[in-house]
């Protein structure tokens, strides 16, 4: 019984340990996008709020808690609420699996990527139940639009997914990192570089960031599925949209950057030069390198059209993928070092 | 002190009118209207006051207005006070040719007045006119009703030098 | 008609004509300052020069009279030369000030400038500088800007008769004036503000208060006299900021009478009523509308239920539209009264308005220029009807004879050429003494009543010598008259308002029938006309004194102030004051009405309503509303459509003015009375002292007495009467003594004037006052109030 | 061979990494922001700010009233209305301007005759209350007192060139 409650409390201390920094980056993150915009767009950004603008997210925070929450009168109240619960639900439960080290993950479960496929994928149930809910035609809009969007980008995500178990023989995503030891060229960006670009492609997509945020659209449907939403039932979907970007940039450094693996491994002065940097801070820099290129991304291109989002997804990634399980598959059987001995 | 507001054609003044009238059509008084002028000029002292002007539009039973506009229009007609008597100097070209200009300044330096302005004792006023039509015989000076003419200032002086002698 | 070439444009004129004429009935434009198509020609701007060919110099359009085959080209170099050369001449002396000038923005000097002026002048010395003149009240003078074009001066020479403005000066001294300090004495001055091409004479009541482009122009009718000059008004954010004419060369040319141009200024006078209000328990008290229309149905309805038929009267002016007179007298005869009276001033409820007669006598407006023999009867035509006495001095100009049987020498601005000047109450045996002349004794036998004036001689017209005179000067009026070919009646308002009206109107159709004359009645008012073919008047012989003595229960005034606009007003002050219940629909509101009534309903005058206006001539004219009305003031036809609805009367369903106006006949019903000449019975002949009620120019009615430039203008009358110093001396008056006048109590004191161009007995008394308002029972009482007045000393 | 290469160049994702090179050149470049209420950049004499009526040196105001301004207004914003003064002149009795209707233009100062609409280089104002938009005669009088000495520098500084 003790026990139990031991192992209760440690899971709840685990989940907090996990969730209170993931809250934290969200904040920064925030901040960190806003000034990366501005330095692309020749600016210095967010600077008064705090020494150099670092307390801008708390300041953003207090006021989104302050404001008002204004529940349409002709929309459904249940859903409404429901709907940004959901969608940050998902998106926080999707980092169970996330191995941040060795042996460092909450639940260490065999099925892990199908989980965090299937959570990824309840997401857009939040989005959906926004937009319904809300009895706004701007905000059905941007829901039709990202479950069109999601359903479409899955498909590519999935077989890009396929490559990567293929060739770690397993789902289990401690296993996946483990079988990329060796070094920055034994990881699998390399054997599956296509898979890994469709792979980003697709997780810019599911979470609606640009190039792909059709969902929001400020210009033709003001905000999308949240244009009802104010005050914090809005940062909550705020939270959930950030949550998801890092939790997607979390996977691409596991499935094809090799985890928590040092890229200097089996490298001779190198190797050992690096080998006292613990493995979450290699974790921590690949994920921040792609936070980065999201935020790279949305800096460089517009917002594609619908159209054109549903052509790259179906003509251009599926089929992409679907030739690269097959060379996979022979790059397996023929045992090509030094991926796959 | 006279008082100029008021102003009365006297009985021979209104003959002399009346025989100016007579030359002219019934309905036609205006025609006379100059000739009154100079009449009512002279009756109430070398100049023409309103009430004198004005008594020439009911006399003549015309607009007192058409009266102000030929009265101020013609140069012989003085609106103020003026001396006893009045020196009108051309001053136009060919005057000015035959030095005009010296005879103008002689007479001003003479009677420390400048033009348009009258001397102290009331004997003379000075006046700039446009050519008075004598050009042959320029510089001319018009003093009163009677014509100067090849004008030097010694010339003037006696001139002057007369007219004070006679008062 | 020859044709000459104009630009390489074939134009037609008639021979004689001038080039610019020719030019401007093609539209070709040329420039122009001193012209005016009104005026005589002066060719004194030189802007107009234009080159003809086989000329050697340009020569000016408006002073070129046209030859057959003449070939005219206006913008060639030559010509424009010419017109710049002028141009920069012009500007020379004139101020750069269009920043500050009322002209800005409407001036033919600034539109020209931009065409031909250069914009940078050569001319460095100093610029010449007129002093500004004082020409009363109507004018504001900016003479600086004068450019001596002289269309002011000859205006007033040719036009208005008024020779007081004049070019003083010469060379570069040169100015337009009046020389000595003079106000313009003229009804119609206001037309220089016009004329003048400059800024020069601009409007004083409009002075600074706002500039051309921000002026809204609305068409409308004025409303004070019955020519129905057509103008424009112009507003400018829902405010009329000033009146002009437009042109309308059958009534009004280019003109428009001062009382016409400057009545708008008394539009939101102090005294405008601009909520409905009604007296409880002694106490005004501001209402809306339902309570105060409520109320007026109220009492009216419980008058006609309780006291029976023709208990209610209205009272309503005739400067009304012909809309409301025609809702007005429907809702009235719906209260089953026939008591509606339009005709304010008149005595004689037997004088037949002109609709009621045959149409082929009555003259137009335009024809009044081309009569050879205008005969004027008891007419001040110059001031009641400014415009037209513009058209008879142009008649009169061109050769017409005028001659006028007046109760006094007007001073008309034209000649006349015979006159008989007798008090009122002779007018009839002077005519009589004309018909005669033309009959023979039996057909005299059919005129019992004149035959009856000249068996009376002795009674009637005092004195042999005067019955002498005023025989003789018949004698001449009746010879230049006949000789005329195209001869023209015109009875005026004195006449009108005469209680023999009547027997004056036959004596002058049975005339107009002998000479085939022409024939205009001025009514007062701008729709008398009109009021008649509404119906507004009652359909017995009753006048609206009768009105007054019939002491009714309820009294209706519409747009009218009794004291000051009716005749007899201390009899109409008694009634009012004794009547249970008193409506005023009205635009301003008096210290008098609070007194009397009961209601005060607050309408819109003309600058705020629409609807049509009947003029002398019998033309029906629409005007426009040229502003909402000024609080919550309505059009009074809106007010008698609610009242006839909440008294469920039929036929007042109408959504707008429009629909009423086919209802309205355009024919009035036959006289009602019988055999003309037997109908009459000779009034008795009073002795003493006659009161000659007249009304003022400007105190013709609500709006103009509250116009306040007109009430400081040099015409405006004061309150003194006048008398004939003879008759002065005879009662022992001085002139300029002040006079207490006494009659059933009322008490007043005036001031007594003796003018020597009355007629003898006659006491021209001004209206429109409230000093004078102080008298009002029927004939015999002026010599009583002579008597208490003697017996006073 | 071109379709092949524009293939190969598609599937390589050429254009994105170039378009990514384009904004990572400028999140590196040197900022030109100027940080406001501490740094300002140099106004141009000719600069269109908040309005001000002005005043002779003898106190006199300049404005006439010939509403050129009003005219010349394109967004209305101008509302005048005038009168004779008591000794005569032509003046103004209402001299409004909305300044959410203002567009600063800059017309009016352009058509005044007498230099007496100007636009002052002061755009630092706001409003905390219905109606304090517009800005009454004697307030523009009053921020004309206030800058004329800057007033009159930029327009002499900008004499030259007009």
């Amino acid at each position: 019984m003790i026990d139990l409650l031991i192992a209760l409390v440690w899971i709840v201390l685990k989940i907090l340990l996990i969730a209170l920094p993931l809250l934290g980056a969200v904040a920064y993150m925030t901040l960190a996008e806003r000034k990366i915009l501005a330095y692309a767009h020749v600016r210095i950004g967010p600077n008064r709020v705090g020494f150099a603008g670092l307390l801008q997210p708390l300041a953003d925070g207090l006021k989104l808690f302050f404001k008002e929450i204004i529940i349409p009168s002709k929309a459904n109240p249940v859903v409404f609420v429901l709907a940004p619960i959901v969608s940050f639900a998902t998106a926080a439960a999707a980092w169970a699996v996330i191995p941040f080290d060795e042996g460092w993950v909450l639940a260490n479960v065999n099925a892990g990527l199908l989980y965090v496929l299937a959570l990824t994928s309840l997401g857009v149930y939040g989005i959906l139940m926004a937009g319904w809910s809300s009895n706004s035609k701007y905000a059905l809009f941007g829901a039709m639009r990202s479950a069109a969007q999601v359903v479409s980008y899955e498909i590519a995500m999935g077989f890009a997914l396929v490559g990567v178990l293929m060739a770690a023989d397993s789902t289990n995503l401690q296993d996946i990192v483990l079988r990329q030891q060796g070094g920055l060229w034994h990881w699998y960006w390399l054997p599956l570089l296509p898979l890994f670009v469709v792979y980003w492609i697709s997780g810019v997509a599911e979470t609606n960031r640009a190039p792909f945020d059709m969902a929001e659209g400020e210009a033709e449907i003001v905000a999308g599925f949240h244009v009802e939403y104010s005050g914090m039932s809005f940062a909550i979907f705020f939270l959930a949209e950030y949550a998801n970007m890092i939790l997607i940039s979390a996977l691409a450094s596991v499935l094809f950057l090799g985890g928590w693996l040092s890229p200097f491994e089996g490298i001779p002065v190198l190797g050992s030069l690096f080998s006292f940097v613990p493995g979450i801070i290699w974790f921590f820099a690949k994920m921040a390198f792609f936070l980065f290129l999201y935020v790279w991304l949305r800096a460089t291109l517009p917002r594609y059209r619908y159209d054109q989002i549903m052509y790259l997804g179906w003509k251009v990634l599926i089929p992409v993928t679907i030739v690269w399980i097959v060379v996979t598959g022979l790059l397996i059987e023929w045992r090509v070092a030094p991926w796959f001995i | 002190m006279k008082d100029d507001s008021i102003f009365e054609l006297s009985p021979q003044d209104k003959t002399a009118i009346d025989t100016w009238l007579a030359q002219y059509p019934a309905d036609q008084k205006r025609s006379a209207l100059i000739p009154a002028l100079h009449i009512a000029q002279k009756a109430n002292g070398g100049w023409l006051s309103e009430a004198a002007m004005k008594a020439v539009a009911v006399y003549l039973d015309l607009p007192q207005i058409q009266v102000f506009e030929v009265a101020t229009f013609y140069s012989m007609f003085e609106l103020a006070p003026v001396g006893k008597h009045t020196l009108c100097v051309c001053t136009n070209v060919s005057c000015l040719l035959s030095g005009s200009d010296e005879i103008v300044s002689h007479l001003k330096k003479r009677l420390r007045i400048d033009f348009n302005e009258t001397t102290e004792n009331q004997q003379f006023t000075l006046k700039e006119v446009e050519c008075l039509g004598a050009c042959v015989e320029a510089p001319v000076l018009r003093v009163d009703e009677a014509f100067h003419t090849h004008l030097t200032p010694e010339k003037i002086d006696a001139l002057l030098a007369e007219l004070e002698k006679k008062g | 008609m020859i044709e000459i070439e104009i630009d390489g444009q074939k134009v037609e004129a008639e021979p004689g004509s001038m080039i610019i004429e020719a030019a401007d009935k093609v539209g070709i434009k040329i420039p122009r300052f001193c012209y005016h198509k009104k005026l005589s020609v002066a060719a004194n701007c030189r802007m107009c020069l234009v080159a003809v060919e086989k000329s050697r110099k340009p020569l000016p359009a408006c002073a070129t009279p046209i030859t057959d085959g003449m070939v005219v080209k206006t913008r060639t170099a030559e010509a424009l030369a010419a017109q710049k050369a002028v141009m920069e001449f012009l500007l020379i002396n004139h101020p750069l000030d269009c920043p500050i000038c009322d002209q800005g923005g409407e001036c033919e000097l600034q539109d020209v400038a931009m065409g031909y002026g250069k914009d940078v002048s050569r001319f460095t010395e100093g610029k010449r500088v007129i002093k500004d003149k004082n020409l009363g009240s109507l004018i504001a003078t900016d003479m600086t800007r004068c450019i001596l074009c002289t269309r002011c001066v000859r205006f007033g020479e040719e036009i208005a008769g008024i020779v007081e403005m004049g070019v003083t000066g010469r060379g570069e001294a040169s100015e337009v004036g009046t020389y000595v300090e003079e106000h313009l004495i003229s009804e119609v001055s206001g037309n220089i503000i016009d004329l003048c091409p400059v800024g020069a004479l601009t409007s004083k009541p409009f002075r600074f208060k706002a500039r051309a482009w921000e002026l809204n122009q609305h068409t409308s009718i004025a409303p004070h006299d019955p020519l129905g000059a057509n103008i424009y008004i112009h507003t400018r954010n829902g405010d009329v900021m000033r009146v002009v004419p437009k042109e309308c060369e059958s009534i009004n040319e280019t003109w428009a009478s001062d009382r016409d141009r400057f009545s708008y200024t008394g539009l939101n006078a102090e005294d405008r009523l601009l909520k409905p209000m009604v007296k409880a328990h002694g106490e005004w008290q501001e209402c809306d509308w339902s309570l105060a229309l409520s109320t007026v149905h109220k009492q009216l309805e419980n008058i006609h239920q309780h006291c029976g038929e023709d208990r209610i009267a209205a009272v309503v002016s005739p400067n009304l539209s012909s809309e409301e007179l025609y809702l007005a007298q429907k809702y009235l005869r719906g209260l089953e009264s026939h008591y509606i009276e339009h005709r304010l001033q008149q005595v004689d409820p037997q004088f037949i308005p002109t609709p009621l007669l045959a149409r082929e006598r009555q003259a137009s407006i335009a024809e009044v220029e081309d009569m050879d023999a205008i005969f004027l009867v008891g007419c001040d035509i110059q001031r009641e009807v400014p415009l037209l006495g513009l058209r008879v001095r142009k008649a009169s100009l061109q050769g017409a004879n005028i001659l006028s049987l007046n109760p006094l020498d007007f001073h008309f601005n034209f000649e006349q050429k015979a006159q008989c000047i007798v008090s009122m109450q002779t007018f009839l045996f002077a005519l009589a003494v004309w018909i005669q002349s033309e009959l023979k004794a039996e057909e005299l036998k059919e005129w019992p009543v004149l035959d009856q004036l000249i068996k009376q001689d002795v009674d009637y017209c005092g004195h042999p010598d005067e019955r002498a005179l005023i025989q003789a000067q018949i004698e001449s009026i009746r010879k230049v008259f006949v000789a005329g070919r195209q001869k023209l009646i015109i009875m005026g308002a004195l006449a009108i308002n005469d209680p023999q009206a009547s027997l004056i109107q036959q004596a002058l159709l049975w005339l107009a029938e002998r000479y085939d004359a022409k024939l205009i009645f001025l009514l007062a008012g701008a729709n008398q006309h009109g009021a008649v073919l509404a119906g507004a008047m009652p359909e017995q012989a009753m006048s609206i004194v009768d009105l007054w003595h019939a002491k009714l229960p309820a009294y209706l005034l519409v747009n009218v102030e009794p004291e000051l606009d009716c005749t007899h007003p201390a009899l109409a002050l008694k009634a009012l004051h004794d009547a249970s219940c008193v409506v005023v629909m009205t635009a301003f509101v008096t210290e008098k009405m609070l007194e009397y009534a009961d209601v005060l309903l607050p309408i819109a005058p003309f600058s705020e309503y629409a609807g049509t206006l009947v003029n002398l001539e019998g033309k029906r004219q629409a005007f426009n509303a040229a502003v909402h009305p000024q609080g919550e003031a309505r059009p009074a036809w809106k007010i008698f459509r609610v009242l006839g609805q909440l008294a469920q009367m039929p036929g007042f369903d109408y959504d707008t003015w429009t629909e009423i106006t086919p209802d309205i006949p355009t024919e009035a019903s036959k006289a009602p009375l019988s055999s003309l000449t037997e109908r009459y019975r000779l009034p008795q002949r009073q002795a003493g002292l006659q009161l000659l009620p007249y009304w003022p120019l400007y105190r013709s009615d609500p709006l103009v007495r509250r116009a306040d430039p007109l009430q400081r203008c040099a015409l405006s009358a004061d309150p003194v009467i006048a008398l004939h110093p003879e008759t002065a001396a005879h009662y022992g008056f001085k002139a300029n003594e002040a006079v207490s006048w006494q009659q059933e109590g009322h008490v007043a004191t005036l001031i007594v004037k003796t003018d020597p161009s009355l007629s003898l007995d006659t006491v021209y008394w001004p209206m429109g006052f409230s000093e004078t308002a102080c008298w009002g029972a029927l004939a015999p009482l002026v010599l009583e109030r002579m008597r208490a007045l003697e017996e006073n000393e | 061979m071109r379709s092949l290469k524009e293939i190969v160049k598609s599937f390589m994702l050429w254009e994105l990494l170039v378009g990514l090179k384009l904004t990572g050149r400028y999140v590196l470049s040197k900022k030109i922001t100027i940080q406001y209420p501490e740094e300002t950049t140099p106004i141009s004499p000719r600069f269109r700010g908040l309005h001000a009526l002005r005043r002779y040196p003898n106190g006199e105001e300049r404005c006439i009233a010939c509403k050129l301004c009003e005219a010349v207004c394109p967004a209305l914003a101008i509302t005048i209305e005038s009168a004779p003064r008591e000794d005569g002149s032509r003046r103004t009795t209402r001299y409004d301007i909305d300044l959410f209707k203002c567009i600063y233009c800059g017309f009016c100062e352009e058509s005044c005759p007498v230099d007496s609409i100007v636009e002052t280089h002061w755009s630092q104002y706001h409003f905390e209350h219905r109606g304090e938009n517009i800005m009454t005669k004697p307030m523009l009088l009053a921020i004309g007192d206030r800058y004329e000495a800057e007033i009159a520098k930029a327009r002499a500084e900008d004499a030259p060139y007009r």
